[in-house]
């Protein structure tokens, strides 16, 4: 049962991921996008994870995506166009990806080996109380500041966004 | 029994209920708004309109299904569907009553109880968005175009002080379970003011409820938030290149959305499924009573008619009043349905609430909207929220 | 069929995803799909995040990646107004069209 | 038992948070109500903690926190309180107290009104931090704080350029005294590795008594510089009457009766370790009688009522010196307790004189204000013969002590010093009879101040008088020991007719026979223009410092060192850098996609490098 929601969930997520990249509307990137997200949400309640996949999708594909698709409607953005580079792009980059994921693939094979199976609910600690928890005392001086953050970004974005006066 | 088994026949129950009365959810609202301006309403079709729903279905049902050119055709038809599916998925953390035994097999009268339930319901709500959002864009067309922006920008505001109202009885509940949730409003101050959130110490959630229900207005796109389908300014908003079933999907998304809310607003702040004062000192015997004057009232109407129309409709109303008021005394009977008797009139009224709103107020201007959410829903949720949570720390 | 996968298998997920993002930063030009690009990227670190916090028995991972999702939030917010500024002030979205800073 | 010391500096401070973040925007009264309050709640605090803590045999310390730690060298965040802490104390917290009070009356109609009880309440705020530190280095926080505030206050009316100017002046003459005090912290951490005063005493024990220049002596010295600049003294003095620039509340409280008398006691406070400079300490005694002399001479011919009493400070202040010199701390500091109460009252009196003229200051157009302004006839009256020595009134206690350690010490001393007690009596009867007697000289209509004006006058004239009961060298004796020097009658009536023969040559020149003065100014008239010119000192060093300074930073700093050294080196960098960076530029496409390429080239390395090790 694991294996097979893994399975339909990852391939999910590489397919939509493909398809932020190949797409070429920015709408339909998007909508992938958050394809991803959620086939990723399941993945991390297999690992555990029940409150950070909600939060996954509250925040991500609930927030942060529908400003984007605010965005990409507000400037009626087209399709991509050509230009001119982007075969030297692609002669660079293509070969530089392929060999990042061989050697990180690599990497983790070696590291990792395969006989350690992960299993649904034999680690339950990603609840509200203990992610909650572990926010509030061990790292409350990153999430003070992350607050901060925040609302650094919130002012930024109002300055950016502000109409001039003159 | 089989878990899944369990759930498909839960499932079906509901989805069954909540169908029936998502029909009869339009059905009453026309009728209400009806009678707020001293119409009558749906009249013709069965005895006061009452088989007027099924008309309309069928009547959706065959309707050509046009596809205006120029739209993009995939996301045109995903549209509607994904509105009406999300604003059904959250139906199924939602808890209706305690837990019961039918034929030995015991079970809540609730789908699935999520440890993080309150969030699941706030990210399904979250994503509610895309459906109009969506269908606002692929239908390529300015009107809806507006519609789906304003609808992106008003939900993502609204959601803000939302989100804290919902977060301030989380803090008196200890949970997120929409069921403990419920369970921990089920004491009684001096045996008969009920522990409901808005009534609940340490600091009374009336503030938290009241801007609840002003985001759920927002949230649900309903008068006097109902910008994103404005028709006197953008025709029919985002679903104006919509018709056929498409159309009755947004439609029936917008009804599971109320419903949703409401029931939301009755766990989270009218204790769920329990009734205002406890069984022993009479609660048990309210439905039978509300239904026994119910059906005098409906007798009184049958025997002095106003309309020549109404012929026998009063009477037969008035006996499946009684026959109602008779069951509930049946200790079995009651049991069984007073929790759901009580989730159903907490949510009704609420629900009556929305029609009432809409037959009453006007329409927000779009920046009175925005205005409204930021600098004036926003900060009371905060304040709230802080009060609520300053107030626990001491008191709980 | 297994009846269930090891860790590794996840982490491959997350470097694929990661270099789906990165192609897509590299490859695309139009800036709001680069940014999506970005953002696939850190769905893919999370990803690793939780898998390992699952492999520790550990709630730290999942903590780190709450912060990355929080400053991916802060970031969506600054970003796209800078998107919106670049915008109005230029009337593309391409970035190749951007380029004040050569020379 | 915890005192909570920290209380009593931090209720000015919050009464100037409030009225420096919040008073612009709050009505006057609550303005008022806010920064009296914070002081008299104060005031009440020290009552309490002292009482509290009676009878204060030993120092009490609090510990908050370790500011500072490096290496072994502690500095902590500590507040004590002993007899002589105790004293300052109350003197800063009552006498700021009253004019508070005063001040409430004196600006009431200034625009800056909030601005000006901030700064007040900023003032006592960092006075207690400094006469409450339990080391040096907190000390120095409260020392420079009140400098702070002394500045903002000299220049208070900054709309005139002689107040921003006499404000500068303050600063920059007192960047001089502390820079000797900071030298002498130094020495300090070096040779105790501790600034404690408890430890820094402790250790002190161990060293021989210096009969050579050694580092004790060194540290004495240094610190005198440093007190010299604060509280005015040779050389540094300068600062002192251009600062009665500043409201006259000021020149009472900060100029008169509790920052200027800051050095004299920090001097009291280092005692044990001026014990063991010897040498040190005669210089302490030397600068004070050089200054006692020196100002009071340029008082007796000043005609600015605020520039008179402002050389009396100088020249007062120097005889507290000459008593903590001579070894008689204890007279020292009651000099300084008496000094605050009829100095004070003497600032607020010319002050109300000032009111009641509508600003004016000049002695030569005053004249006749006995009946129109009785109160403060009276109580100047009482200030006058306080400082004038007249026998049972606070000043003539105070200041025999001093003069008697004094011919213990040296009887030539003890002449100098009498006389000038000879002159400070004649110039402060002399601005005395100007103001009150004979006929009005100026236009417009004096008027009595306000009872909140007066109030505190009132007070005030009651502690001048009085205040010379107030057993203050005995409460003391525990810290300084008891004097070593026994009353002597003879000195006493001595001292005491000089003083009374001031007094009666000031009615001679000034009542009886106004006359003379300007004959004798004719007869006299070099004399009297280089005294008049307050000895030209400010020009001497205004052509001896300032200019020199001023015209070598122009030439070799400005033009040479730093147009032709740092200018022509950064910007030679800068050329470098430039040139490199033209090179690189070729690197930087101005394509974002370009960088992400490099960054991912980058990143594959890195994989390869970390997954060929692994």
């Amino acid at each position: 049962m694991d294996a097979i929601i893994f399975l339909i969930f990852a391939a999910a997520a590489v397919i939509f991921g493909i398809n932020v990249v190949l797409r070429t509307h920015p709408v339909s990137s998007a909508l992938a996008l958050i394809g991803v997200m959620a086939s990723l949400a399941v993945i991390y309640l297999l690992l555990g994870a029940p409150f950070l996949a909600a939060v996954q999708v509250l925040v991500y594909a609930g927030a942060i995506m529908v400003l984007f698709l605010f965005v990409i409607m507000l400037l009626n953005a087209g399709s991509e166009k050509k230009s001119r580079g982007a075969w030297m792009a692609r002669l660079a980059g293509v070969p530089l990806l392929v060999a990042l994921l061989t050697i990180l693939s690599f990497v983790i094979f070696r590291m990792y080996p395969r006989s350690v199976g992960v299993k649904f609910g034999s680690f339950a600690a990603g609840t509200v109380e203990r992610v909650g928890s572990a926010l509030f005392t061990t790292y409350l001086l990153p999430f003070e500041i992350t607050s901060l953050l925040v609302l650094i970004a919130i002012l930024g974005a109002v300055v950016l966004g502000y109409k001039e006066l003159d | 029994m089989n878990f899944f088994l369990l759930s498909a026949i839960k499932m079906a129950m509901v989805m069954g209920v909540l169908m029936l009365t998502l029909l009869y959810l339009q059905w009453a609202e026309r009728k209400v708004v009806a009678h707020i301006q001293v119409r009558l309403g749906p009249y013709r079709v069965g005895p006061h309109g009452l088989l007027q729903p099924i008309a309309d279905t069928l009547k959706l049902l065959l309707k050509e299904d046009l596809t205006p050119p120029g739209v993009n055709k995939g996301l045109y038809v995903f549209a509607p569907f994904l509105a009406i599916t999300l604003s059904l998925i959250s139906i199924v953390v939602i808890p209706f009553g305690p837990a019961i035994e039918v034929a030995g097999v015991q079970t809540w009268m609730q789908l699935t109880d999520l440890n993080v339930g309150v969030v699941f319901v706030l990210a399904i709500s979250s994503l509610a968005v895309y459906g109009i959002v969506l269908a606002g864009w692929a239908s390529n067309s300015k009107y809806p175009l507006l519609g789906s922006l304003r609808s992106a920008a008003q939900m993502i505001s609204y959601e803000l002080p939302l989100g804290l109202t919902i977060a301030a009885p989380l803090l008196m509940a200890n949970t997120l379970s929409l069921r403990e949730i419920v369970l921990s409003q089920s004491h009684y101050y001096w045996g008969w003011i009920p522990a409901w959130n808005v009534l609940h110490g340490p600091l009374p959630q009336v503030i938290a409820f009241v801007v609840f229900m002003i985001a759920a207005f927002a949230e649900t796109n309903r008068i006097p938030f109902d910008l994103p389908e404005a028709e006197t300014e953008l025709v029919a908003g985002f679903h104006t290149e919509y018709s056929s079933m498409k159309f009755a999907g947004f439609f029936m998304a917008e009804y599971a959305n109320m419903f949703t809310v409401c029931s939301m607003a009755t766990v989270l702040f009218l204790g769920g499924w329990l009734p205002p004062w406890p069984a022993e000192k009479g609660s048990v015997f309210f439905p039978s009573v509300m239904f026994a004057a119910a059906g005098l009232i409906a007798l009184r109407h049958g025997l002095y008619r106003a309309r020549p129309r109404d012929r026998r409709s009063f009477q037969v109303i008035a006996m499946v009043s009684f026959g109602l008021a008779a069951l509930f005394l049946i200790p079995a009977f009651a049991q069984f349905f007073s929790p759901l008797f009580w989730f159903g009139l907490k949510t009704g009224l609420l629900l009556f609430t929305f029609i009432w709103v809409r037959g009453t107020l006007p329409r927000f201007r779009y920046d009175q909207l925005m205005r409204f959410a930021w600098s004036f829903l926003f900060p009371v949720a905060a304040v709230n929220l802080m009060a609520t949570a300053l107030l626990v720390a001491i008191f709980g | 069929m297994p009846q269930t996968i090891p860790l590794s298998w996840y982490l491959v997920l997350s470097a694929v995803l990661f270099a789906l993002g990165a192609a897509g930063f590299v490859f695309r030009r139009n800036i709001i799909t680069m940014f999506m690009s970005i953002e696939l990227m850190l769905n893919a670190v999370n990803l690793t995040f939780i898998a390992f916090a699952y492999h520790l028995r550990q709630v730290d991972g999942q903590v780190f990646a709450f912060f990355v999702m929080v400053v991916a939030a802060a970031e969506a917010a600054v970003g796209l107004a800078i998107i919106l500024t670049v915008f109005k002030n230029r009337a593309t979205l391409q970035v190749d069209e951007i380029a004040s800073m050569k020379n | 038992m915890e005192q909570q010391l920290w209380i009593i500096p931090a209720l000015p401070l919050a009464g100037f948070l409030v009225n420096g973040l919040l008073g612009r925007r709050l009505p006057k009264a609550a303005v008022t109500a806010v920064a009296i309050t914070s002081v008299a709640l104060s005031f009440l605090w020290v009552l309490k903690t002292v009482t509290g803590l009676m009878p204060l045999d030993a120092a009490y310390v609090e510990r908050y926190f370790d500011w500072i730690r490096v290496g072994s060298l502690r500095i902590g965040c500590d507040l004590m309180m002993d007899r002589l802490t105790a004293v300052m104390v109350l003197v800063v917290t009552g006498v700021g107290l009253l004019i508070h009070i005063y001040a409430a009356g004196y600006m009431a109609h200034d625009t800056g009104y909030a601005r000006f009880f901030a700064y007040l309440n900023l003032f006592m705020f960092f006075m207690l931090t400094l006469v409450l530190a339990a080391n040096y280095l907190l000390m120095f926080v409260g020392w420079e704080g009140v400098g702070l505030c002394s500045y903002l206050l000299i220049g208070f009316w900054f709309l005139r350029k002689s107040a921003t100017n006499a404000g500068n002046k303050a600063f920059i003459v007192n960047r001089v005294g502390d820079f000797g005090f900071s030298l002498a912290i130094f020495l300090l951490v070096i040779n105790f590795n501790t600034l404690d005063f408890g430890e820094v005493f402790a250790k002190l024990s161990g060293w021989p008594v210096e009969n050579t220049v050694g580092t004790l002596t060194l540290v004495g010295l240094l610190l005198l510089l440093g007190a010299t600049g604060k509280s005015a003294q040779v050389p540094l003095y300068v600062w002192l009457p251009d600062a009665m620039e500043g409201p006259t509340p000021v020149s009472a409280l900060i100029h008169a009766a509790t920052m200027v008398t800051a050095g004299v006691y920090m001097v009291a406070r280092t005692a044990p370790l001026y014990l063991k400079a010897p040498m040190a300490l005669e210089m302490v005694a030397l600068i004070g009688l050089v200054t006692a002399f020196f100002a009071a001479t340029i008082g007796l011919v000043q005609n600015d009522i605020k520039k008179v009493f402002a050389y009396s400070t100088v020249s007062q202040l120097g005889y507290m010196f000459l008593g903590v010199g001579t070894g008689a701390f204890a007279a020292g500091i009651f000099h300084l307790v008496t000094h605050a109460f009829f100095k004070a009252l003497l600032f607020l009196g010319a002050g109300s004189v000032i009111h009641a003229l509508s600003g004016e200051q000049d002695l030569r157009i005053m004249g006749g204000l006995r009946k129109k302004t009785p109160w403060t006839f009276w109580t100047l009256a009482c200030a006058s013969v306080s400082i004038a020595g007249v026998p049972f009134t606070a000043g003539f206690f105070s200041k025999d002590e001093i003069l008697v350690a004094a011919y213990h010490h040296a009887p030539w001393m003890y002449w100098v010093g009498t006389l000038a007690a000879g002159m400070t009596a004649f110039y402060v009867f002399r601005a005395f009879f100007l103001a009150f007697f004979g006929e009005y000289r100026g236009e417009g209509h004096p008027h009595e101040s306000p009872a909140v004006m007066t109030l505190p006058l009132a007070a005030l004239a009651l502690l001048s008088l009085a205040g010379g009961f107030i057993p203050v060298p005995g409460w003391l004796e525990p810290l300084f020991g008891a004097p070593s020097a026994h009353h002597n009658p003879v000195l006493v009536a001595v001292s005491v007719s000089f003083g009374l023969a001031g007094i009666f040559l000031a009615w001679l020149f000034y009542v009886a026979r106004p006359e003379l003065p300007g004959a004798l100014a004719t007869r006299f008239s070099g004399i009297y223009r280089t005294v008049l010119n307050k000895y030209y000192v400010d020009e001497i060093y205004n052509a001896a410092i300032v200019k020199p300074v001023v015209e070598g930073s122009r030439s070799l700093l400005w033009k040479g060192i730093d147009v032709e050294l740092i200018d022509a080196s950064v910007n030679g960098i800068a050329a470098r850098a430039r040139g490199v960076g033209d090179m690189l530029r070729r690197m930087q496409s101005g394509y974002i996609r370009n960088y992400a390429a490099w960054v991912l080239l980058g990143a594959v390395v890195l994989m390869l490098a970390i997954g060929g090790t692994r």
